[in-house]
């Protein structure tokens, strides 16, 4: 037996989702939620039970009528870094159930792991993380077109957005066959990306300066991997969970909606990082 | 209230019989051997009896000579079970490939006859049991380690491909799985590289084979996703 | 030896101790966490060789192309084809939950025939020939009565194979009765005509357009091809496009405008013409295109003064000028209509002011412009002879009234259809054939549409889901869903080019149903005679490639047939059809002080196919929340009704009244009620049923007097607290 | 929890942490054995339950 | 009937009586029984809990009865290690009410997690950097301490002690109890600290976050202090309501005092703490993270500021007064009142360090959410009540917890059996000798 693999230098998957883009319509909930076998039940109207990996929120300027404005912002799991991989919930499950990768920057989840303790989804500050509160049942004929690819969660379990990591494995068999040892930009690309009929999202590795995303984004590593474009933001920056969804918009009540700033602050002021 | 009573009878029979006869010498000796009794009884039970309702016994839907295949095939078990062009695995050969040879009895055996009587004729695929199939919740990749990693076969799956004909599928009645993901000893001790399946021999291996196992921040091993969907 | 209670005690602890070091208890333990990471009632998916099968979505008239993910033979993801002319990899939520339609528990399984009472949901499941042998002994029985006029079609569409071989049934079998769903193509169609002279329909060069100004249609909201719409939208905000939506609510084409203009809703076209006006008197127009300008201008002129248009519209008099100035500063500016998804037909007048503004800015037929586009024309097959029982039959005027006196110009009016049957028709229907339609819930006045088919004796449905038409139907004939089927699709929507799809079947069909091609084909040849005669085919797929001849090896390769040079119906545009009155809202002002309009949501399937379970999971609850719909208004409007928001509230109307909750929205013009469209089904599943309120059930059709078709926008309404 | 489970490591961390949960749970099984055993002795060595210490 | 068991020289109420009363607690504890089969068998559905609150009622019962059962290590620390030997008289019921608490919380742990079959993989699968797998091991190992320090108490029912084998465990593990004492207050300090920490820790939630001292934040310190401090009060009310309802005096007064007055100047001394934590946190943490307090205490319909000023003023600073006067704390309304107000601020502290961390939005597009708990919820909380009081009920029949009853409450009519008292039972009702 011998190993000849090396080190690929570490990849830092992340988005740049374009609010000016983005119409709100929810084809990437729904291409999120086709790609990742989740469940649903009669009754999704009760909005704090119902599991969306994809999320689209709803941003008004808080002006009245004529002024009023809306923003829609797509909340994928934010794959928090933290300081140096201990993002929010990483580093508080007690059972190692959700995980963070050096080599791709993603945050796991494994839910047979999981014990449905939810101490994560209290630490996640952007709900990005959903319990399974019912046995997931699909309509009798329906599991059909469950993929194989995403493995069905069991009740009792947390279960959030993977950046559609079995994506990247089936890529990565795919360059493992023809002897290649990254995974091109195209081959790896998340469900919700693909969808998106706006082309509002751009997935790839920030850390890579031939990605798209990377040149959308193009991160300051001294700065906590602060955006250089001016028109982008990550939400709660200034918490130091140092999120790898980035936002744009050239509106700036957006941008500024995307944080808390106290009211003599100035909007996208530097992170005060804690930790 | 009266067990109540009976038992605070009891204790008090108790106590005076102790009052009664001091220390009865011989109990000692039979504390003891009824430990013992207790003691071997209940190993027995675990190590012997346990394992027997544990598992169940399952046959293929007929036998098969994997010895005799892998003489007749060229290129070893790639031959049937290869790689589909997305890098995929293919697994256990389903009946179209099977029929490309099979298309009429090959042989004489009787299971030949079930095969094409059953299956080959009537279209369906053979329900064939498989000894490694891991949990719903494990990505495995095939052509990470065999053409990535340059494994053979045998490390994991033994020597299947010298068997003459197929072995009983056991499972356990608790998980539904194979029994060759925990292995055939009870305790979980383990000879050969292919004796067992869980994550801890996959973990075991990852370790060995150096450091570019490490991306997990919590384990500094493999992460997680790297086996897991 | 006595095994007094120490010894039994010493014999537990032993036993213990030995259970202890055994591997019972660990391996039990770890075994029952095993088995709780895979509970037998968790599905584990089984893997399998994955291919991918192109194919075209037929769910809305976009017509995009898609991929349909297969591990084996199963269909497990419905993804955008890329590189397709018309969505290049995007798709929409719709398209995305189409697997929940083909595997979902509303399909019709089976034909099937009534044998409770009509909407009791009893059925006796059928054979396809008990079903074919039912359904052509009806019509034959009916024909050879002479009545062959008192059979009715009604189908989502006029275009394509399947359409006109149901059509084609219809003329060989003597009814003039086949009618088409409204929609906005109905004006659209009917605005071409009357200001290009010829048939055909308007398609926009989007893409290539500089300044966009649209009166109130919903171009992120699902109007035209929806997912290109979406890609033009992107493209606009890159290439910094001024997009102006006009409309009272700030629906999400509003919001992601580049200005949103309120107005009072229904007044439109008066807005164009305001701003047709200002272009005018400041010579801002290029006649070079436009013929009968001078009787037209002084019309205008004395018609549309800005003050009196900013009266109407509410728009202010500078906002108008301002528009102008836009419009006509641009090198290719656009001006499109057509409300929300273009559901309902609307008015000549509006479309034809809207058009008429194109014309004006020279912006037709050229890059950039607005296209007077030509029928598809691909579908040539000899016409079907008929024998004299047909003959008289297609003799007999429509049960609708259209083509002929005040409709003349008018094809379809299925909004006149519940009238027709209820008694002002010439004669009264025998069977109602629905293909790809759900009138039940979708045509205004749905009370009025349900007492319509109370009375006609035999109802046949074609659809392959338990929507509310089939559950008022006698006789159910299964269709495939479009993952099941070949069908060619051709696409209108607004395309400024000609594109045919090809619909494959991906899978094959789950359950026993049948194409409605198949089914149209073979009750005509069971029908024998001229009718059959019509039907030279053995099947459908031979009758589509015959059909498509050349086109076939085109569509069966790439799955689509593109023809970018459009040669126009015509070049020059007759300024006409704008001298109608505004169409009114229906009510009483000082009874109902409110309008209510209704309004559409991408994530809303308003069309025949209802939400899948994904879909409607993506609603938001402030839009249904359990059982309840809501009612979106100004919080000045609720605080004057003393409502707030969630609050319980009767919503009333001339046509009906509706408990909903409120909720309270800044983006929403004060004495506006707003109500999202294609809610409040009753028939299908429980992911679907009896969520929110169909807004059809309070709103009824207006006629538009130049055509017929209906052209409500809206309609007075009352709020009070419940 | 043991060296051999798939999350140990020898950080300063897991040293810290399960340094003081095994010294915990060794002085409470030390203890109880101890006692246990003791009480196994005194009592065969003495006579019934009443006797004084 | 059950006289063989009773201790020697008390009085106890007639069986029927005990049974009555069992039985009606029993009942309410066969109701929380059902929910918690409900919870187990169909899932966490049957509660009212949801992705926003993730941690609700439970959680914050987990807590609360964590810190009020912090009065058995404190009072263990007290007598075994400071060597305020007088609190002997009282230690029982402490161990006892801490062992109600402490199996209490792992029964609601258990019920409270999506995968109770998988519960294990806290231990084996640990994650070290949680304050939860901090809380799960030190919670357990201090539980089984606990156990230890009960079953010496145990084997002193007049029945078990005859038991030659018994006797001797009781004596030996009585002999040694100092150093399980002192292995409970270390794991205490733990176990309490990271209960603070699970909210401490969460820097995604500004509501909950502290800095800290290494990897502990603030919050971990100020949970051990106030459980120490607040926990005696809990013993102390307890044994109030117990002498209330036997209609006896059981513990003495200068007993109840001491342990008073220590709880008093814990209490100021948490408060002055949890001032100036709150301080700086109002002033220095949040601010930096964009925030202001009113974005926590404004905009929703139940947390306002009256939760501070309830919490450190109402609740915090008024006991602790009324524990270190003497004048008030030797008067037992005020005491009591003292001991009450006790109870109510920490067990609203864990509130608050628990659910309105769920409640407060933390994006400024977010909204406020708030829960109520379902049936369920509720009686699988009132469970460990019910399990409680049936457990003192039976302890307090058939045990000597309280060493100074008998002394307290001699039997008149029996003058030869407080003879024997003085000779035999007495010096075996005593905890320790050591």
């Amino acid at each position: 037996m011998k190993h000849e693999q090396q080190h690929n230098p570490p990849m830092k998957y992340g988005m740049a989702i374009d609010l000016d883009k983005c119409t709100g319509c929810g084809a990437c909930m729904v291409a999120c939620m086709s790609e990742n076998n989740i469940p649903f039940r009669e009754d999704e109207s009760d909005k704090l039970v119902s599991i969306s990996w994809m999320s689209v929120f709803k941003l008004t300027n808080g002006k009245a009528f004529p002024d009023t404005e809306i923003c829609y912002l797509p909340r994928p799991c934010q794959h928090c870094e933290g300081h140096g991989g201990h993002s929010p919930c990483v580093s508080v499950c007690p059972a190692t159930a959700t995980d963070y990768s050096a080599e791709t920057g993603i945050v796991s989840q494994i839910y047979t792991r999981c014990f449905g303790c939810r101490y994560c989804m209290g630490a996640c500050p952007y709900h990005a993380r959903y319990f399974n509160w019912w046995d997931p049942v699909w309509p009798e004929g329906m599991e059909k077109y469950l993929s194989p690819n995403v493995s069905p969660r069991m009740r009792g379990v947390v279960e959030k957005c993977s950046f559609c990591f079995h994506r990247y494995q089936l890529a990565k068999n795919k360059a493992y066959l023809n002897d290649e040892r990254t995974v091109p930009e195209a081959a790896y690309q998340t469900a919700c990306t693909q969808a998106c009929p706006a082309g509002a999202i751009v997935f790839g590795d920030l850390n890579n300066p031939a990605h798209q995303v990377h040149q959308i984004v193009k991160p300051d590593p001294r700065k906590g991997n602060k955006s250089r474009n001016p028109r982008a933001f990550r939400l709660l920056e200034r918490l130091g969970t140092n999120p790898k969804v980035y936002y744009l918009s050239s509106r700036e009540w957006v941008r500024r909606a995307g944080d808390n700033y106290l009211a003599h602050e100035k909007t996208g002021q530097v992170s005060n990082v804690h930790h | 209230m009266s067990t109540l009573d009976d038992k605070a009878k009891g204790v008090m029979d108790d106590d005076a019989a102790h009052a009664e006869g001091g220390e009865d010498t011989g109990a000692g000796g039979f504390i003891i051997l009824f430990f013992i009794i207790g003691f071997a009884a209940s190993m027995v039970l675990g190590w012997v009896v346990f394992p027997q309702f544990l598992y169940s016994q399952k046959q293929q839907p007929f036998s098969f000579n994997h010895a005799l295949h892998v003489g007749e095939v060229g290129d070893g078990c790639e031959s049937c079970h290869f790689f589909r062009e997305d890098g995929s695995f293919s697994g256990i050969p389903k009946l179209a490939q099977c029929t490309e040879c099979h298309e009429e009895p090959m042989g004489e055996t009787e299971d030949e006859a079930i095969f094409v009587e059953q299956y080959v004729t009537r279209d369906r695929e053979v329900p064939w049991l498989s000894y490694s199939r891991q949990p719903d919740c494990v990505f495995f990749s095939h052509v990470a380690h065999v053409v990535g990693a340059k494994m053979d076969c045998v490390t994991c799956h033994g020597h299947i491909g010298e068997s003459e004909s197929s072995r009983p599928y056991e499972y356990n009645r608790v998980t539904g799985y194979s029994r060759d993901i925990w292995g055939k000893n009870i305790a979980g001790f383990k000879r050969n590289s292919w004796d067992r399946m869980k994550m801890d021999d996959c973990a075991q291996c990852h370790k060995e084979a150096g450091i570019i196992h490490t991306s997990s921040v919590q384990t500094e091993r493999d992460a997680c996703f790297v086996c897991h969907k | 030896m006595k095994v007094d209670r120490r010894s039994f005690l010493s014999f537990v602890i032993g036993g213990a101790a030995g259970t202890a070091l055994s591997p019972l208890p660990w391996k039990l333990i770890d075994d029952s966490s095993i088995w709780s990471q895979m509970w037998p009632w968790t599905p584990v998916p089984p893997d399998g060789e994955v291919v991918y099968e192109d194919s075209t979505c037929s769910l809305c008239p976009g017509g995009c192309g898609i991929s349909v993910r297969k591990v084996d033979n199963r269909a497990v993801k419905i993804e955008g084809k890329k590189g397709h002319p018309v969505n290049d990899g995007g798709i929409c939520i719709l398209g995305l939950s189409g697997l929940q339609l083909l595997y979902g528990p509303t399909r019709i399984k089976t034909p099937m025939k009534r044998i409770g009472e009509r909407g009791e949901g009893k059925w006796r499941k059928i054979s396809w020939d008990e079903a074919t042998a039912i359904l052509t002994e009806k019509l034959t029985d009916i024909r050879n009565r002479g009545e062959a006029h008192t059979v009715a079609a009604i189908a989502e569409s006029d275009s394509g194979t399947v359409p006109a071989l149901l059509q084609r049934f219809m003329t060989a079998y003597g009814s003039p009765n086949f009618i088409r769903t409204s929609s906005q193509v109905d004006a659209d169609e009917l605005a071409v005509k009357t200001l290009f002279g010829a048939t055909g329909r308007a398609g926009f060069d989007l893409e290539n357009a500089d300044y966009v100004l649209s009166f109130g249609a919903g171009l992120v909201d699902g109007w035209g091809s929806p997912v290109r719409m979406f890609r033009a939208g992107s493209l606009w905000k890159e290439k910094n496009v001024a997009v102006v939506q006009v409309e009272p609510r700030l629906s999400n084409s509003a919001a992601k405008a580049t200005r949103w203009v309120p107005i009072n809703p229904g007044t439109e076209a008066d807005l164009a013409l305001g701003i047709a006006a200002v272009l005018v008197s400041q010579n801002m127009v290029d006649t070079g295109g436009v013929s009968g300008f001078g009787s037209w201008k002084s019309d205008l002129l004395s018609n549309y003064p800005t003050q009196k248009v900013s009266q109407t519209t509410g728009v202010a008099a500078d906002v108008i000028v301002d528009l102008a100035k836009g419009f006509a500063k641009a090198d290719r500016p656009l001006a499109l209509c057509g409300r929300g998804k273009g559901l309902v037909a609307g008015s000549l007048r509006e479309t034809a002011a809207v058009y008429a503004l194109n014309a004006l800015a020279g912006n037709i037929n050229r890059t950039g412009g607005m296209w007077a586009v030509p029928e598809s024309d691909y579908i040539q097959w000899p016409k079907a002879a008929t024998d004299k029982l047909a003959s008289a039959g297609l003799r007999q005027p429509r049960i609708d009234g259209a083509g002929a006196g005040r409709y003349a110009d008018s094809r379809y009016l299925p909004n006149r259809l519940a009238d027709g049957v209820n008694g002002e028709g010439p004669y009264p229907l025998q069977v109602l054939l629905v293909a790809g339609a759900n009138p039940c819930h979708d045509l205004p006045d749905s009370k009025n549409v349900r007492a319509a088919f109370a009375r006609i004796p035999f109802i046949v449905s074609f659809s392959s889901f338990n929507d509310e038409t089939s559950a008022m139907a006698d006789l159910l004939l299964p269709d495939h869903v479009y993952l099941e089927r070949y069908e060619d699709v051709p696409v209108g929507a607004g395309l400024a080019r000609q594109v045919i799809g090809l619909s494959r079947p991906v899978v094959s069909a789950q359950f026993n149903t049948r194409h409605l091609g198949e089914t149209v084909i073979a009750a005509a040849r069971a029908m024998g005679g001229s009718i059959a005669d019509a039907f030279p085919w053995p099947d459908y797929e031979t009758c589509l490639e015959e059909t498509l001849g050349e086109k076939w090896d085109t569509l069966m390769e790439t799955g689509v047939w593109v023809e970018n040079d459009i040669d126009p119906v015509a070049d020059t545009v007759r300024l006409a059809g704008m001298d109608a009155p505004a169409i009114q809202a229906e009510g009483d002002v000082d009874r109902f002080p409110l309008l209510l309009v209704p309004y559409d949501s991408i994530r809303i399937s308003g069309g025949t196919i209802g939400d899948p379970p994904f879909m409607i999971k993506t609603v938001a609850d402030t839009v249904i929340k359990g059982k309840d719909g809501f009612v979106e208004v100004n919080p000045q409007t609720a605080s004057a009704a003393g409502l707030t928001e969630g609050d319980m509230a009767t919503l009333s109307t001339p046509r009906g009244e509706v408990r909903v909750r409120i909720h309270l929205f800044e983006g929403i013009k004060p004495g506006v009620a707003a109500m999202a469209r294609g809610l409040g089904h009753t028939a299908y599943d429980g992911y679907l049923a009896e969520k929110g309120v169909n807004v059809n059930e309070l709103i009824g059709p207006v006629e538009d007097p130049s055509s017929g078709h209906d052209a409500a926008w809206g309609i007075r309404a009352k709020l009070a607290k419940a | 929890m043991f060296p051999f489970s798939f999350e140990w490591l020898w950080d300063t961390g897991h040293i810290v942490f399960h340094g003081g949960l095994w010294y915990a749970l060794n002085i409470i099984g030390i203890g109880m054995t101890y006692c246990v055993i003791k009480a196994v002795i005194d009592s065969s060595k003495g006579k019934g339950g009443h006797g004084r210490h | 009937m059950d006289t063989a068991l009773i201790p020697k020289g008390v009085r106890r109420c007639p069986m029927w009586q005990f049974l009555l009363g069992l039985g009606i607690v029993g009942a309410v504890l066969a109701w929380g029984v059902y929910a918690m089969l409900l919870c187990w068998f169909k899932g966490l559905n049957q509660t009212n809990m949801n992705n926003y609150y993730g941690f609700a009622l439970w959680i914050w019962a987990d807590l609360a009865v964590i810190a009020l059962g912090g009065g058995a290590f404190f009072s263990g620390l007290l007598k075994y290690i400071i060597g305020k030997d007088e609190l002997k008289h009282i230690i029982n019921y402490a161990v006892l009410i801490g062992f109600i608490c402490y199996s209490s919380a792992l029964l609601i742990l258990a019920i409270d997690i999506g995968q109770p079959l998988r519960g294990w993989f806290i231990f084996w699968h640990a994650n070290i950097h949680s304050m939860l797998t901090e809380v799960a091991f030190c919670l357990s190992c201090y539980f089984s301490v606990l156990t230890i320090e009960y079953i010496p108490l145990i084997l002193e029912n007049r029945q078990l002690n005859k038991v030659p084998f018994f006797h001797h465990l009781s004596h030996n593990m009585h002999e040694v109890m100092a150093v399980f004492a002192a292995t409970g207050a270390f794991l205490s300090f733990f176990h309490q600290g990271s209960l603070g920490g699970v909210a401490g820790v969460l820097f995604g939630r500004p509501f909950a976050f502290r800095e800290g001292l290494l990897i502990w934040p603030w919050t971990f310190f100020l949970f051990t202090w106030s459980a120490a401090a607040y926990g005696p009060c809990f013993t102390l009310l307890l044994t109030w309501i117990t002498e209330k309802v036997t209609r006896k005096k059981l513990v003495k007064d200068n007993v109840v005092e001491l342990l008073a007055k220590i709880s008093g100047w814990m209490i100021l001394t948490y408060t002055v703490a949890k001032i100036c934590d709150t301080t700086r946190w109002a002033n220095i943490t949040v601010p930096g993270m964009g925030q202001t307090l009113a974005d926590f205490y404004t905009g929703n319909a139940f947390y306002g500021y009256w939760i501070l000023f309830v919490e450190i003023v109402l609740c915090g600073v008024v006991p602790a007064i009324i524990l270190i006067s003497a004048p008030l704390r030797k008067n037992p309304a005020w005491r009591i009142t003292a001991f009450f107000l006790g109870v109510i601020g920490v067990s609203l502290n864990r509130w608050v360090m628990i659910l309105q961390v769920m409640a407060v939005p933390v994006m400024p597009f977010d909204s406020w959410a708030l829960y109520y708990p379902s049936w369920q919820e509720v009686a699988t909380t009132i469970l460990p009540v019910a399990y409680g009081v049936i457990l003192i009920m039976i302890s307090y029949r058939y045990l000597p917890i309280f060493p100074q009853e008998a002394e307290l409450n001699p039997i008149e009519e029996a003058a030869t059996a407080a003879v024997e008292i003085q000779t035999d039972t007495t010096p075996d009702l005593e905890p320790a000798q050591a």
